[in-house]
């Protein structure tokens, strides 16, 4: 099947490819991956599954939450498929001790939150062995959880706190936004050298985009256009992305032309790609679900000012989460996540429009 | 150990108001009223009634996201837990917090936790709190099987071993933590052996039995009352339904399994020992449950009768005395 | 003793006071609190030093790194002077049940980079638990701990993460920059009733300054400025607000009137202080020797291009550490560190001077 | 146990350098050459002596903040460790790492790990990748007294006994964390009784005598080559200086106390049952001590006319393959 009009690859450059769940498209890059490299296994709570009652003629359940990792246990055994305790610092330790002498790490932290639990192995190991041993090492880890609001899994499971690790130098962190950037992603983070954090928004495991069939990867530290525009510069990460490219549609509706820049990495951070479109559009709303101290929309902010200050024509605005933990009851919640309406009207407002 | 007959009957109608509750929320979450994530605790009843039996308003408890349970024994209003889950206004937390973070301070309960052990170190402070100020209170930590493989329980259950403090660390082994058997990520038999590293006692008790728990947990609180420092109280029960509401067990444990755990089912073993003891009649028992019955429609009731938090509510909480301007950046 | 000259509570108000270093004014108002208030304890390792042996004729040895309660034990005992082992998350996470039940706990975290292993205790409960529960509770805690580097402790006990802390919802974080600040700020904190993260850096710990006699506090959520001046607003914050003086003192010697701000608090950051000066200044420099990604230099700089983007003359400059590990070799780490020279040459640039 | 006579005179060797390499560096740390925090850990040599006698480069270990005995008796060169201690470009890590971080990758060195507990579960992952690849190698990670209470310790022995992983566990138990005694702080006597939690041999050893180490470190090497699991292994032994080269041991312990300790001596304690058992003469102990006096002015010459590492290398090794342009923004 080949589909041209959701080809993210841009027009002109129909590949083969399928309409696919975001959980289809990182399951799929999985066992890609696994099938690759000897050295790849992932590790986590019940990545496989009922494990210790094979011999009661049990295997796999789970597959991790939102069954990111279902079913692989009966293809590649558990060898590669590595459940384990819930003992986070230990087992992200491991594979990080696993990854400095010769494996190729794949963690599965289930929610963004509990990287509390296991923040100094992140902070300590991950980060800073290889620059304090002076570049003796590789440390070729993945990790991925799932992040943000809009599930009802309230204060403690909802968290987007991908601005914490992107602060932290040694360690790089991705936001994929559709199927098809999680796969490239995916698949760059497991063969990179360096410790990387995926990020799978819970708001986008089950949409569906196009997918080519092929194996490709996407460069960390890049991001891209995914609408084009001149009246002002839309900057997305992971779920907020499809915020802005719905914002988009809509504003073009009303004759505003916004540009949506999908930052797909936040460490490296492409800061051409929105430096350029600001020089263009000269205005710009950075939109990110996190609380906005310290946040990725405070460095994007920052960058910009720095950086691009002669093209501004107007304020930098934020479009984030407020400053408070995630609420419970859905319309709170749903009140918490910056949304189309929430860009639009700031947008509009900027323009004067 | 001789039990007054209004804590049986109290045991009774805590255990059966549990199981009801439990039972109505899975339906009322698949029917899409109770937002959120449902861990249900039906089947594990006997281990916080029979703990419970023990405490007052003024001794603690910390709780984990099986909660509810802990939540009832703890003399939490159905109402307002019910209200809680389905995330409105008259919740015990306003509906901010729902099922995995019901909390009522005024009642000892220092909050169901999400975060797999977290909740461990906040009973460990509260008995702290208790010797500090000599109020005479004891705390209990309730936590899973899989949470004694977390670091913050061995930290805590040792601190409280070097404070010898006025805690009672409850663990309620249902013989999973999500899909994973106790068998295959505790390597020991008992999880009450692991008090050995702290030099405390561990004690393994038949969870489905809340007699047998009260007995066990008296002498672990009178212990601790008497500043004899903490106890590992180990309770073997198990879960009748899935981790969470949408969760099917039977892809990790067999049919049989199930079938043999339910058949020592707390509710009606406490009937048949409490009544052969001549202790409770029939009746009795019946009247509960009728009432019970009753209670837990009006909950689900008032839940569906109350309004929903006002908007406002998202921004108030996050501090005592600062008014948090950061109102979303929009 | 009064002293008008290094008053920093501006001319004219001349006090009775005494030149003290910083390390003396803290443990002064330690005391302070622990007399004025018996709920107050203090907890940490080795706080009180040598537990265990008092049966031994041995009491009180270390007081802590850097002494910061040495000699306490003996005049408020063990019950209020608390000896912990070597388990963060542990009595973090009593230290919040306590305060959750009615004490004060005062937790010493010894260096900054130890929140990794209790991070989950500040993110999941001291952050969360008055929101979660719908403001049923209070949580009157207060941490302390040593930032930032200059000391030769390297990559894993050199760290000035506060940028972290000021991204969560629900605490506040303090930042002293002199014997003054740190005594307003502790005391404030600790009468606080929300958890308060107080950093102390390490190369402020002995220096000396004038610190009046009697108690007072510093509002939370309150920055002073510390030079007044025209040209240019520097921004500071802990060990970087004494670099921005002696940038400032040395530009004015070269006829450049620099405004400094202190921030003294990040969390409520006071967002006005520094508005105001740039409204004045129109151009402003942020100095932060945490590295610069979602860093508290972005926070500010994205706050003064959305809401003083008018009053600006120039580019938002930042000057921060690098986005690298602290390194160990003292050449290295020297640079690591924004000092003097940096902001007087940014600044210089910045002007066109 | 009969030792080949080419390890005993490695041990020996090996002890003494890790004396005089403490002692020396005290010195010149006195003397503002070394930079930085130094933790020396004479008085503890036998210990990892006993045990790196049975491993080869391509066994691993993991070390703490007291990590230069560890460095040492796993074969790293005294020269690259004294310049990096002094912070020189020649150093093991560049001088980018420090006393609390030296590595070498090569030799089977993890890196010494300045958070406490921090290293142990590396060294479970380092034989996690032994059994995944069948390299029938082990991996040892040493740690103190003060790290049992980390809750990482408890998760990663867990996990290397649910795995069934070739791992070592090796505390030195030098009774002290910074100031606060063992006895406070862990409740119970040997902290080899923790292994009870895991299901796994625990084995106390006199942690001063290098062939008792040696004798109990083998079984539980080979037990870990062969298949059968982790070991918990407790050395009693004793810091002879503070805990940093600052710090004044007398404030928290007694003179006497040390006496006790400074008499049994690994050192002196090896010539004595050696030399006594007619394996090794005087003159060999003596030719060795020599070429380690040597060896050990040499290394801190070496360090002293190394260069600084060049300005640009604060911006290098924090990612493989991305040169990283925050170079401060300046
Ligand atoms: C730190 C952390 N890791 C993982 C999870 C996900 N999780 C939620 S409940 C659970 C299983 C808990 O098992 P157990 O402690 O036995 O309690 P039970 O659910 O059986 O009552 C897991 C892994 C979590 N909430 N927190
Ligand atoms: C997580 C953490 N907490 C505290 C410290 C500070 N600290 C450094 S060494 C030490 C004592 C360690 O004691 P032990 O494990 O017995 O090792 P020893 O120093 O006796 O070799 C402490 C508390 C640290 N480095 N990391
Ligand atoms: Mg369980
Ligand atoms: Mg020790």
């Amino acid at each position: 099947m080949t589909t041209a009009s959701r080809n993210p690859l841009g027009p002109g450059t129909e590949v083969p490819g399928r309409e696919e769940r975001y959980r289809d498209a990182f399951q799929r890059t999985l066992r890609d991956e696994l099938n690759r490299d000897e050295n790849v296994y992932i590790i986590g709570e019940d990545v496989a599954g009922g494990p210790g009652r094979e011999d009661q003629g049990i295997i796999d359940s789970w597959g991790g939450p939102f069954a990111a990792t279902k079913g692989l246990i009966q293809d590649f055994g558990a060898r590669r498929i590595v459940d384990t305790p819930i003992s986070e610092a230990g087992f992200l330790g491991a594979a990080i001790g696993s990854a400095l002498t010769g494996l190729r790490p794949v963690v599965d932290l289930m929610y963004f939150d509990f990287i509390g639990v296991a923040f100094d192995q992140i902070v300590s190991n991950a980060s800073k062995s290889r620059y304090m041993f002076g570049g003796q090492t590789k440390i070729p880890l993945t990790m991925f959880a799932r992040s943000g609001g809009g599930t009802g899994h309230a204060a403690q499971h909802s968290s987007n706190f991908y601005s914490i690790l992107a602060h932290l130098p040694g360690i790089k962190v991705v936001v994929p936004s559709d199927p098809y950037s999680v796969r490239g992603l995916l698949a760059a983070a497991i063969r990179d050298d360096d410790p990387v954090m995926v990020c799978n928004h819970k708001k986008l495991i089950n949409l569906t985009g196009f997918v080519p069939d092929e194996e490709y990867t996407i460069e960390l530290g890049k991001g891209r256009l995914t609408r084009v525009g001149t009246d002002v510069t839309l900057v997305g990460m992971s779920w907020t992305t499809e915020v802005c490219n719905n914002a988009a549609d809509r504003l073009k509706e009303e004759g505003i032309s916004a540009e949506v820049v999908d930052l797909l990495s936040l460490s490296p951070l492409d800061e051409e790609i929105f430096l350029n479109s600001v020089a263009k559009t000269n205005k710009v709303v950075i939109v990110d679900e996190d609380s906005p101290r310290a946040s990725m929309a405070s460095e994007v902010a920052a960058v910009i000012a720095e950086k691009a200050f002669d093209s501004l024509d107007a304020p930098i605005k934020r479009v984030t989460g407020p400053h408070t933990p995630v609420p419970y009851s859905r319309d709170l919640e749903n009140l918490f996540l910056p949304d189309e309406e929430d860009v639009i009207a700031t947008t509009k407002k900027l323009l004067g429009a | 150990m001789a039990v007054p007959k209004e804590k049986l009957s109290w045991m009774y109608e805590t255990m059966y108001r549990i199981r009801r509750f439990e039972e109505r929320l899975l339906e009322e979450t698949a029917k899409g009223n109770a937002m959120g994530v449902a861990h249900t605790s039906d089947g594990e009843e006997a281990g916080p009634t029979g703990i419970c039996a023990h405490l007052t308003d003024t001794d603690w408890i910390s709780s984990t996201h099986r909660g509810h349970g802990h939540c009832i024994a703890k003399g939490l209003d159905t109402k307002g837990m019910m209200a809680e889950i389905f995330g409105r206004a008259t919740g015990l937390c306003k509906g901010k917090g729902g099922s995995m973070h019901i909390a009522d301070f005024s009642k000892g309960m220092l909050g169901a936790n999400a975060i797999v052990g977290a909740g461990i170190p906040l009973a460990v402070g509260a008995a702290f709190t208790a010797k500090y100020k000599q109020t005479g209170g004891v705390a209990v930590a309730f936590f899973g099987d899989g949470a004694t493989n977390q670091g913050v329980f061995h930290e805590s259950v040792n601190l409280a071993s070097v404070f010898k403090l006025p805690v009672i660390f409850a663990c309620e082994n249902n013989h999973y933590a999500q899909s994973t058997s106790v068998e295959y990520a505790v390597p020991v038999k008992d999880i009450a052996d692991r008090a050995t590293s702290y030099a405390i006692p561990g004690v393994v008790v038949d969870g489905m039995d809340a007699l047998a728990v009260y007995e066990a947990a008296g002498e672990a609180i009178a212990r601790a009352r008497a500043g004899e420092g903490p106890t590992l109280l180990e309770m073997k029960t198990y879960r009748y339904h899935g981790h969470f509401h949408a969760d099917i067990p039977h892809t990790y444990r067999h049919q049989e399994e199930e079938d043999i755990w339910r058949a020592k089912d707390p509710i009606p073993h406490f009937e048949k020992t409490v009544g052969e003891q001549g202790l409770m009649e029939d009746a009795e028992f019946k009247a509960i449950r009728d009432a019970i019955e009753t209670e837990i429609e009006e909950a689900v009731q008032f839940a569906i009768d109350s309004p929903m938090p006002d908007p406002s509510e998202l921004y108030t909480d996050v501090y005592v005395n600062y008014s948090n301007p950061l109102q979303g950046l929009r």
